[in-house]
């Protein structure tokens, strides 16, 4: 689960990471008071940022500077009137613009394959930092982290030496530290700080450097949720399709997608391969959707709901292979889901293993069309799908000629 | 002989009177698998699946009294974590972990700590094992199987099942198949089970399954290169069409060094001269193609 | 650092272990009102428990019951007389008497031998538990925590299956577990609950049999009280000898024993060595002092006042091996300490190693009685002690004589 | 030959430029060892000892630049694990902790990492080792050493010191001295030190010099009368009259089975042919009496 910048930097300052206050605004004046705020603390310009799950922000127009409260306000406004990337933008962040004397990035992530927490930073910060590991993977800069007892102080020191952060070893290290323990802490897979750069402030002995977060990005591993409540909270249902909300309640695994075959498969691995029979037949999924290990019906239900909400589907292919799902389960929820559904669109059906000779029969008495293979059956829905979409065209065209 | 398990396995399920643990080892039994002991804290001393199977505290009672020396975990992922180590601290060498939704981090240590006791893992989130006529640990269905001289090893639960099943009905045996799981963060990779697997004399041919995410499949297919070249093998990358990965953002692609699409691990097992199939109903076909005469 | 029980159950508490309430008074008044709260709360009886920091205190009479607030008092008033092992109770602890079902032993160690913390847990608690160990040692289930991870929960199912406590399996782990994080969080060598009991309370729906913490006796690390600053406040000061104290700001070693004859040396296994020889020669040591690593004249001197401080002393021996400590510092310091010190003793000083030659030249300057060798030196400093101690008698005798 | 330093070590100090760092790193060199660096995080680039000693930022840098292979660590107790770890982590097999005050905690993660990565850890708080004629790593004085064939190991620091003296001043030379420490958790024992030597063809006889508390000597003495018969050996017990321990209770007391008083570490001791000595100054005619003629 992503969460905001805002949710990100609250958590690694709970971790005692230096980061510079900021406020969240969801109107213009709230945007206009928060930069009065950091105004009267002697802010010279004030930076305001779309809070978006999604990247690229900055190049959609979603981070700008404003000098004066007015126009942190008119900024604010066009901001949230902003959609990047079809999320619409209804949170700003608003914090006094750092005098950055230069920018790194540092990340902790969890590796799959060394099986280790591995902290990376780099002195090419606040770019894209994928930009940076294609282009010069040497300007990267890699810890992995101690499996038992996390990143040794040792290991940070050596990572601030190999960026040049050496005058600022002592921040460095807790913060690289504080990296991997807010991950610990956190149960996230990601931590990223990118831009951490030096600022320049004035003390009151005159100006300081010092090293500070500047943004934060977390993603939280959402298998630890239960264990967090508090973290759940910080789920962003403004930006989540009210879709994923109703799979998350039935424990149902589902990726919207831009196809016209809705998809319904348990297990991961075979809906993926799902929808590259699909693909491979010319159809397009819908969908991903996983309906897990041992559904029952409601949970049958529920999916075949998630899939007719998305009005693009012109075919429903259901794939199981029981194994500690029962078929028979399935079939009765298919027909119960079929009963109430709220349109009709065609489905092909295919259940073997645990149970399968049961739902056959069930199937065949509520006359669902069947398939023997996924192959068959991806082929069946593609063409069913085919000819929903040829006799919507056909509906449609003379309809229109017929408005003109 | 077979991988991992075969007549040699002496199991003991962990969480055995759970629903789901009381369901497969039921399975497990009936497949013809040695359940020898099951294991449930404050149930020692009571009796499993009507009485065929005696039920202890520890890990530790049931090795003693039983002689079990593998485990299968059906435990809640809370306590899985540490139902793994008790198998370890038991002397348990190979351990089946079951159990799905155990937070990635929780597995960090204990994959560790698995690892430097010479123990194995596998999984967890994983369907488990069958070596067909001889033992199944885990959940996959027995019928599926038939007794042959094809290795099979995937991330994957139900994939699996499609794919072994269009083996049997192909005529095609298998002589053990392993699901080593999806998680982040497992026990057992590719590559282990690749090496298991040459060094086992009954295992003429290997399938692998693989999904997108990751560089398991690339580092298995580099030493498939070196070491597998005259053996049959054919392959299944599940994710073709699948859209980008949700899970892991700007440092998720730099530790991966750009890999982890189905198109990169299709080349890289390509290049090891391993036969890719589209579809898992293809893979019998590809196997014969390749010489496989099993 | 040993801590008191009332101190030791804080830190249990603190890390959310079952351990009924208590009080901790300083007079019989406090004791009663403590007891008085007690009674109102529905107590059939209260049990006041001597607070001192040595062993045995229930034979002592340290530890009884009150059945009512003035009987109470009466019994706090009796030990807060008593002394324990020379030590005066000062304060006493004031607690609900429990009705136990069962008692149970379980402890924390560091164990120099494995390097781990061990966990020990016996159904034979609430009784000396060197007994048990020495008569059936077989009653003393052991598990050795992972050094890196601590104490896995089911080697804490394991001891509580082994000494019968599957009942209360769930508490048994969480304060075994609890165990070992307060070893942990506070830096302790030993954390023991002895007796651990099944007690038996009255519940809203009647009587329940819970696992409690009924006695705690934790000792710190010294070396790292230094980051645990709170802890340091846990410091009987009451039952410390000022000598420990004055001993402790100097960084000296020190613990006062019997003997006439007192010893200064830097290192510990050097001091007891040196201890040992001057029993050898037929003395006995009034002390045990290690100066330690690089010590300077002024914390010559301190040791010099801790050893003269005590009136036994009759011959002091110095004993120097130079490494770090530089022979002339010492030297030096022993002059300046004999030019101010309140009272005349003989003292024999043996400085060799690192400048031990500007060390003689000094000593002999200010006319030090020296040795070259440690034998040499113990047996100089025992006749030195003997020629006081017939001086004094001869001295004494007569001066009797006169008077009676 | 000597064990664990001599002529092929190359050593870098960690907290070369701090006070003492700085004095024990000089007399080293004054003795002959090949002290080729120091570390001090943030003087990288800089020198010590009047530029006869190049500073790193980093073990890892110093390894790289200088082929160091052993360590010796005066960082001050809140940095010295971390210190030791970062030894380890640049590959240094060799690792000498001088630092006292560490807490006993922080030891039992450091000394684990230490051997899992197959190094070998001496302390902490221990005086260090010389090799005479060879090399000395630590604060012991040079001074009171004579190249010899006996290895002394010891816990204490000035109490070895004392007993190697009478060892020159008898005219008995040194193989090696090995100060372990007396921490409770130490990373090296007299169990370790005494196979180094037993397998150390230039050590012809050993010198062991405890205290009481624990049950290392007893676990030496054990292995030496089953593996050192042949050997002339001679141990001094420091603390026969000392009071009863301060620092452990009731458990451990159970925890060392009885064991850690003087009388029962000599008893151990003799009853594996080992000469004991009433006074560190008997140590040298033991030696003879034990029939070492060296």
């Amino acid at each position: 689960m992503k969460i905001q910048e805002a949710d990100a930097k609250s958590l690694l300052l709970t971790q005692g990471l230096p980061i510079p206050d900021w406020s969240v605004a969801r109107t213009p004046a709230e945007a206009r008071t928060a930069a009065e705020r950091f105004f009267a603390a002697g802010a010279g310009s004030v930076v305001i940022k779309a809070q978006v799950l999604v990247g690229g922000r900055g190049k959609a127009g979603g981070v700008k500077l404003a000098a004066t409260a007015n126009e942190a306000e008119a900024v604010a406004e066009r901001i949230l009137g902003l959609s990047i990337k079809g999320i619409p933008v209804r949170k700003v962040l608003v914090a006094a613009a750092a005098v950055i004397v230069k920018e790194y990035y540092l990340g902790a992530i969890l590796d799959r394959a060394s099986r280790r927490i591995v902290v990376m930073a780099s002195a090419e910060g606040g770019v894209e930092i994928e930009e940076v590991a294609r282009a010069t993977p040497e300007a990267i800069h890699r810890a992995s982290a101690h499996p038992l007892l996390g990143l040794f102080d040792y290991q940070a020191r050596e990572l601030a030496f190999a960026v040049g952060l050496g005058p600022h070893l002592k921040s460095f290290v807790r913060i690289a530290k504080g990296l991997v323990a807010t991950m610990k802490v956190n149960d996230a897979d990601l931590v990223e700080v990118n831009p951490l750069a030096i600022v320049r402030e004035t003390g009151p002995e005159g100006p300081v450097e010092r090293l500070v977060c500047l943004d934060a990005k977390i993603t939280l591993d959402d298998s630890a949720l239960v264990r967090h409540p508090g973290l759940e909270e910080m789920r962003d249902l403004d930006e989540e399709d009210p879709a994923d909300a109703e799979a998350r309640h039935h424990d149902i695994s589902f990726i919207h997608l831009d196809g016209t075959i809705g998809c319904m498969v348990n297990g991961a691995g075979l809906a993926m391969t799902t929808m590259d029979l699909v693909k491979r037949a010319g159809g397009e999924p819908a969908n991903f959707l996983d309906i897990g290990g041992g559904a029952k019906a409601d949970r049958v239900a529920a999916a075949m709901r998630l899939i007719l909400a998305d009005s693009k589907v012109d075919a429903i292919l259901v794939n199981i292979f029981g194994g500690i799902t029962r078929g028979d389960e399935v079939a009765r929820g298919l027909i119960e889901a079929r009963a109430r559904q709220s349109r009709e669109v065609p489905m092909v059906v295919r259940i073997v293993g645990t149970n399968a000779e049961e739902a056959a029969h069930l199937l065949r008495k509520a006359n669902f069309e069947t398939a023997a293979s996924l192959d068959e059956a991806a082929e069946k829905a593609v063409a069913a799908a085919r000819a929903v979409a040829t006799e919507a065209t056909s509906a449609a065209t003379p309809a229109t000629g017929g408005a003109a | 002989m077979s991988i991992l398990i075969g007549r040699e396995t002496r199991l003991v399920v962990q969480g055995i009177t759970g629903r789901e643990g009381e369901f497969h080892s039921r399975q497990m039994l009936d497949y013809g698998t040695h359940v020898v002991a099951g294991v449930t804290p404050g149930k020692g001393g009571l009796t499993a699946l009507d009485g065929r199977v005696p039920v202890f505290n520890t890990v530790a009672d049931a090795v003693r009294e039983t002689g079990a020396n593998t485990s299968c975990v059906f435990v809640p992922a809370a306590g899985a974590p540490d139902a793994v180590l008790e198998a370890v601290g038991a002397g348990i060498t190979t351990i089946f972990c079951i159990t799905e939704g155990i937070p990635a981090l929780d597995m960090l240590p204990t994959v560790e700590v698995v690892r430097q006791a010479g123990a194995r893992l596998i999984g967890p989130n994983c369907p488990g094992a069958t070596s067909p006529g001889r033992a199944k640990v885990g959940i996959i269905p027995g019928s599926i199987h038939r007794e042959g001289t094809v290795g099979v090893v995937s991330r994957s639960g139900t994939l699996t099942y499609e794919a072994v099943q269009a083996m049997t009905d192909a005529g095609i045996g298998q002589s053990t198949c392993v699901g080593i799981g999806g998680d982040p963060i497992i026990g057992t990779t590719f590559l282990d089970v690749l090496q298991l697997f040459a060094a086992d004399p009954e295992t003429e041919a290997i399938v692998l399954i693989g999904e997108i995410g990751g560089s398991a499949e690339e580092e298995a297919a580099a030493w498939a290169a070196e070491h597998l070249r005259g053996v049959p093998m054919a392959a299944f990358i599940a994710g073709r069409t699948a859209p980008e990965g949700k899970r892991m953002g700007h440092a998720g692609a730099i530790i991966s060094g750009g890999r982890g699409t189905a198109a990169e691990k299709v080349a890289a097992l390509e290049t090891a001269g391993i036969r890719m199939a589209s579809s898992p109903t293809e893979i019998p076909a590809l196997l014969r193609a390749a010489g496989y005469r099993g």
